[in-house]
């Protein structure tokens, strides 16, 4: 098993390689001198080339590319050219509150998605699939800032339950308390998601020969639905989860705009206001690590529910 | 035996496959492990055995479907495998193929009428009043009427989608057919409704076949020799007549006593031999068949028997036929 | 042949051209029609907005500002005492306008290197799909956040970005029923009948993948509008004064806590186009999907 | 044998089954009848279409209840009409007393669960084993279906079996209760012929090992002429012909069973003319009036087309009996459907 996940962390060397390198291209292209940046407009002319010298981007541009690379490699991304601290920092400053948030509303779409989806399927065209089915498409009709805003209306600002900014205070409770409305904002989208692919895989496995099989044994209805249907309902599930990861992270940084709470989302938005083009860097390169990570764990997951994958 | 129409020598085609988690690792499927046979002109040639023998992949392979690795093909003394495009879209007029699933083998969006037109227009044969002419004309041979020209597939029940498939593939006037299990998907009824088309077809227009099933008694109506193949090489070959009287192969008498037949008094052969049958992943050494053969010997496991011809087109490998 | 088949039994009722496909799917989905004509309601009154829009959108009005709704402006006005109803649609024609031409582009570019990508197979598959991957392991929004930062916010460029971040998953749309309609007997028909690979692309497997990439290309759809509010939303939308959705709820939103009307009447404007397209596309995929119908 | 004169084990009195296609309810079994002895094997054979799957899955109360009904009939197993029982009772039954084999070896098994966790699951609920003693149960189970090496064999998945090996799983499970009634679905189609006559061996000596009664469904004459005991030919959803095996394949009397056995190339010897029956079976939704064979039938008269004919005994035997007014004239009275 290490083996493999050492295999498939390599295999993922030239994704991030093609990662690192769309990332040094955009940062070069991207308007504005950094140096320039930093120093204001009324630097003078030698502070402009001192800085350039100091930066590095007076050399050429392969070299500037393979300085890069190493880099990247490293951990050393460079500092901030706003706040002089290293890149490294502000985003591990931040990363446990995007964590914190992006594992909570997993868990909550997912403990809302897999009963609701199954119920539906097991009663399928009846009154409830049709609002189930209704009611997840517009779930994941909501832009996440728009239902940010309604949650945030309707529950800090009108029955002020939450605060209305801020990832709270430093005591545990505060804590979850912040994290509650953007959680609940990010887990009811993701549930509707997750509704969706339970129903129609589980529709899919009840089809299944291997049901029929099972009731032919006399297998209760319960045990054929956990045991026989669920495993294998949860395949595609997986899939979609994994692939979730990407619109989750975009709507994480809508909701941390509403709800004014630090975490990844706040720091992009800042950085690209201010051109800050060392953290921008740093920050794609988590993202993309961050989905190749999840990638493998979807892999690796797949390996434990299905066993045609794990032996052959 | 009449002049050859088709030569086939030396046909070999492996495949790699990776299988496996975590670790994955790199099989060779060995499809086709150098099969030789040849098809007499308006003659039809039996490809029998098993799924997995590689008999879908030899019929495939000599229309270059599937590029195979090593071997040669002559189609009427022209080496096929050489050709190049040009001449290989020439050749693809003259040598046909008809599928096993009827509801695979048409264009559920496309109408028959251009099903049947489309290779006509492609290959510049006739002006277009002609070519809905000749495909009418096609259909009424297969048994279709006109009207079939205006649907689409889906309209079609399965007997009649197998009919339509004939005549798209005699559309370019091919002179052989490659016939891969063209009844096996069809119920009983219609399995000899399609069998007596096609008999009726070759006797008209002088057509060879490759005839690829598993049903020895479909071979055994229709074609005049055979091959029978097992785990991706030919086992034995021969005349119909003479292979059935009397089988030389262990696996060739396995097959015909294990076939079923339609007389209480002649049951199906109850087979004690039992165990996994091999793979063409992994073929057992020396004679493939020596797991799972009444006869084998010391021999058998070590060495893969020789090609032996016998005289009369006929031909075999194994231990116990040694001249 | 002396047997004449005078009837032919029709087996099932199986859609034949990928229109009829299509009409067939709207009329198994109640919910599809339902999308469909409250899009077209929008669609026409985004078209009919220079003609009913009781007032310019830009027209500043400094003394009716922050009002609510009234018989005069229905939907209130902003800060600068601009109507939010003659914003909200001219806001429509310029979603509708960057979300469709993005998608279209996505559809065409993604779909087309989807579709030879499975057919050609191979490395050459392996390759592109490795580059697909590339592209697919930035999260959408945060790639178009560094595209439109990087071209400056404009309504060209947010196509640009927009479509970018869909040319990836169109690829993959069209590559998987290329792939599953390419291991059919019929292309190998194709083949052996000496079709070109051209020919076999747009001839016999893009009409049998067609409604299957205009149904995704709906959902798409409303994913491109919400994209586009969203980066509006963070400041990154054509920018102001022209009315955008996104931009009127980030202005709606600086003024929350006293004129909540202001975020509410474009959020819910954005909920009813993104949910009109979602039901449209969610039923006819439905419909058309081969898993959920049982087989062609 | 003292089997003719015992209570039969299985009866079947008119059944009828309908399907609903397009808001409208098709009969696709119309009023099947048979009856079946204890030690019996009763081959159903027919085309697709013909009713024989629909027949066992109404045995067992596995039609899809969404779309499908038993309109009329009974179904008497072991004294107890099944028509109507209740879900929990039939589910008693399932795998107890009756069980069923499928066609596709490679679908009908769960591929995330164990081959052994599979066999031991009707033992679980049939017979309350667990744990240890559930395990050495099926591993003999699996032993007894003849698979290699059955001990190491036991936790491996689906997809590690061939699928001649998974079909004598799905044996060894059906066989796990000793139910009195096997229900075999054309068990042996998706085989390769070698395979297929190691599993029909295997069927009929653990049918007389286990003294159990059988229906086996298939389209294959040749198969019915090896295994079965009895033969009921249908089409489109009646019974056209029933008698003892070597009754039926020495006189096959229904224009239909006449037609079938000539329409097949037989492997043993040279077929010199083979038939065809023209047309094809008729739709559910389209069925003719009058005997439902009559459209393709070379012996058809006028009356064929306007009156279904019964079942009805040959006057020569009793046992035989044919769905034909030509053929069965003697009995062949009027009845209207």
């Amino acid at each position: 098993m290490i083996g493999y996940i050492v295999k498939r962390l390599l295999l993922a060397v030239p994704t991030l390689w093609a990662v690192l390198t769309i990332v040094f291209v955009l940062a070069r292209v991207l308007p504005g001198d950094p140096a320039q940046t930093i120093l204001g407009d009324q630097a003078t002319q030698e502070a402009l080339v001192a800085m350039r010298h100091r930066l590095g981007t007076d050399k050429p541009i392969a070299e500037q590319y393979a300085d890069f690379l190493a880099n990247a490699v490293r951990g050393r991304w460079g500092d901030s050219l706003v706040t002089g601290k290293p890149v490294l920092e502000e985003v591990g400053k931040v990363l446990p509150y995007s964590i914190d948030l992006t594992v909570s509303a997993i868990v909550l779409g997912a403990l809302i998605g897999v009963p609701l989806g199954t119920w539906s399927a097991l009663h399928r065209n009846a009154a409830f699939d049709y609002i189930a089915r209704l009611g997840s498409l517009l779930g994941l009709s909501f832009p996440a800032f728009v239902s940010a805003i309604m949650l945030l209306l309707a529950f800090a600002i009108e029955l002020r339950w939450f605060p209305v900014i801020g990832a709270g205070g430093s005591g545990p409770w505060e804590r979850l308390r912040a994290i509650t409305l953007p959680t609940v904002n990010l887990g009811i989208i993701m549930a509707a998601y997750v509704t969706r692919v339970t129903r129609s895989s589980m529709l899919e496995v009840l089809g299944e020969d291997y049901i029929r099989t099972a009731r032919a044994k006399g297998v209760p209805s319960r045990v054929i639905l956990w045991r026989h249907a669920l495993r294998n309902a949860l395949i595609p599930v997986v899939t979609v989860v994994g692939l979730y990861l990407g619109i989750l992270i975009g709507n994480s940084v809508l909701t941390e705009i509403v709800f004014n709470r630090s975490g990844l989302g706040k720091l992009i938005v800042s950085a690209l206001d201010q051109r800050d083009y060392t953290v921008l860097q740093g920050m794609m390169v988590v993202y993309a690590f961050a989905i190749v990570l999840v990638n493998l764990l979807t892999d690796l997951t797949y390996g434990f529910i299905d066993p045609r994958i794990k032996r052959q | 035996m009449p002049e050859p129409m088709l030569e086939v020598a030396g046909l070999r085609k492996f495949f790699e496959v990776k299988r496996g988690f975590p670790r994955a690792t790199t099989v060779t499927v060995r499809a086709l492990d150098g099969i030789s046979f040849t098809v007499g002109a308006g003659q039809s040639f039996g490809l029998v055995g098993e799924s997995g023998c590689g008999k879908s992949t030899a019929g495939r392979a000599v229309l270059r479907l599937i590029e195979p690795d090593e071997g040669r093909v002559a189609f009427k003394g022209e080496d096929v495998l050489a050709a190049g495009k040009e001449r290989l879209r020439a050749l693809r007029r003259k040598m046909q193929i008809v599928f096993q699933d009827p509801y695979a083998s048409l264009n559920p969006r496309r109408m028959i009428g251009k099903a049947l037109t489309e290779p006509m227009r492609v290959h510049g044969v006739g002006a277009p009043g002609e070519r809905v002419a000749r495909a009418e004309l096609l259909l009424a041979e297969v048994g279709l009427p006109k009207n079939a020209m205006t649907r689409y597939p889906h309209e079609f029940s399965g007997g009649q989608r197998q009919r339509i498939g004939i005549a798209r593939a005699l559309t370019l006037e091919p002179e052989l057919i490659v016939a891969d299990e063209p009844v096996s998907a069809l119920d009983v009824s219609i399995q000899s409704q399609i069998l007596l088309l096609l008999q009726g077809l070759q006797e008209r227009r002088r057509l060879s076949f490759i005839f690829i099933s598993h049903d020895l008694g479909v071979v055994r109506y229709f074609c005049q020799s055979m091959a029978v193949m097992y785990l991706g090489r030919i086992v034995e070959t021969g005349p119909i007549p003479a292979i059935f009287k009397e089988p030389l192969h262990p696996y060739t008498k396995m097959l015909r006593d294990a076939s079923p037949v339609p007389d209480p008094t002649r049951k199906v052969a109850m087979l004690r031999i039992e165990g996994e049958v091999p793979s063409a992943v992994n073929p057992p050494a020396g004679c493939h068949f020596h797991t799972r053969c009444p006869h084998a010997m010391e021999i058998c496991r070590k060495a893969y028997p020789e090609w032996t011809p016998l005289g009369d087109g006929r031909g075999v490998a194994c231990h116990l036929h040694k001249v | 042949m002396t047997e004449s088949i005078a009837a032919v039994p029709v087996e099932r009722p199986a859609a034949a051209h990928w229109l009829l496909q299509l009409r067939r799917a709207f009329n198994a989905n109640a919910t599809s029609w339902v999308g469909l004509v409250v899009f077209l309601v929008i669609v026409a009154l985004a078209l009919l907005a220079p003609l009913i829009a009781p007032y310019d959108p830009l027209d500043q009005d400094i003394i009716s500002r922050l009002e609510g709704p009234s018989a005069a402006h229905w939907f209130g006005t902003d800060s600068y005492g601009r109507d939010t109803l003659s914003r909200l649609l001219w806001g429509a024609r310029l979603s509708l306008v960057i979300g469709s031409v993005s998608i279209l582009s996505a559809m065409l570019i993604g779909g087309t290197i989807g579709i030879v990508s499975g057919y050609v197979g191979g490395k050459f598959d392996l390759v592109v799909m490795q580059a697909m991957d590339v592209l697919l392991s930035f999260p959408s929004l945060i790639m178009g956040l560094m595209v439109v930062a990087m071209l400056g916010p404009s309504m060209g460029n947010l196509i640009i970005a927009i479509a970018l971040t869909a040319i990836a998953p169109f690829a993959r749309i069209a590559r998987a029923p290329t792939i599953a309609v390419k291991e059919r007997d019929y292309i190998e028909a194709c083949r052996a009948l000496g079709y070109s690979d051209l020919r076999i692309m747009a001839v016999h497997i893009l009409p049998n993948i067609m409604a299957e990439i205009l149904v995704m290309g709906s959902l798409w759809l409303a994913t491109a509008i919400r994209t586009e509010a969203s980066l509006s939303f963070i400041g990154l939308g054509v920018r102001p004064p022209v009315a955008t959705w996104g931009g009127m709820i980030r202005e709606g939103f600086e003024n929350i806590l006293d004129s909540a009307w202001l975020s509410i009447f474009p959020s819910l404007a954005i909920l009813l186009v993104v949910f009109s397209l979602n039901m449209l596309g969610d039923g006819l995929r439905d419909a058309i999907d081969p898993k959920l119908r049982g087989g062609e | 044998m003292s089997a003719a004169t015992e209570a039969p084990l299985l009866e079947l009195d008119g059944l009828v089954t309908e399907f609903r296609t397009g808001g409208a309810w098709h009969a696709a079994l119309r009023g099947v009848s048979f009856a079946l002895a204890r030690n019996e094997t009763l081959a159903l054979v027919g085309e697709s279409g013909c009713g024989k799957s629909v027949t066992a899955l109404s045995i067992m109360g596995l039609l899809p209840p969404a779309n499908s009904r038993i309109a009329a009939g009974r179904i008497r197993f072991a004294g107890r009409d099944l028509v109507g029982l209740s879900e929990e009772a039939m589910r008693k039954l399932r795998g107890n007393e009756i069980s069923m084999i499928f066609q596709e070896p490679m679908t009908s098994l769960n591929p995330v669960l164990t081959v052994g966790f599979q066999v031991a699951e009707s033992l679980r609920y049939h017979r309350g084993m667990e744990g240890q003693a559930a395990r050495r149960a099926a591993l003999e189970l699996l032993d007894q279906v003849k698979i290699p090496a059955a001990a190491q064999r036991f936790d491996d998945y689906p997809h590690q079996f061939s699928g001649g090996m998974r079909q004598r799983v799905m044996i060894a499970m059906a066989l796990a209760c000793r139910p009195k009634l096997l229900l075999a679905d054309e068990p042996t189609t998706a085989l390769d012929v070698t395979i297929q006559a190691q599993v029909l061996a295997l069927l009929a000596e653990l049918k007389s090992a286990y003294g159990m009664a059988m229906i086996f469904i298939t389209h294959n004459l040749g198969v019915v002429a090896s295994i079965a005991d009895r033969v009921a030919v249908m089409y489109a959803g009646a019974i056209v012909e029933t008698a003892a095996v070597d009754e039926l394949f020495a006189r096959p009397t229904h224009p239909y069973t006449e037609a079938l056995l000539r329409t097949i190339p037989r492997v043993d010897e040279d077929s010199a003319g083979l038939a065809a029956i023209p047309g094809q079976v008729p739709p559910l939704s389209a069925m003719p009036p009058g005997c439902r064979f009559a459209p393709r039938c070379a012996l058809r008269e006028a009356e064929c087309e306007a009156t279904d004919p019964a079942l009805a005994p040959l006057p020569a035997a009793a046992d035989h009996r044919v769905r034909c007014r030509v053929r069965a004239p003697a009995t062949a009275a009027p009845r209207h459907a």
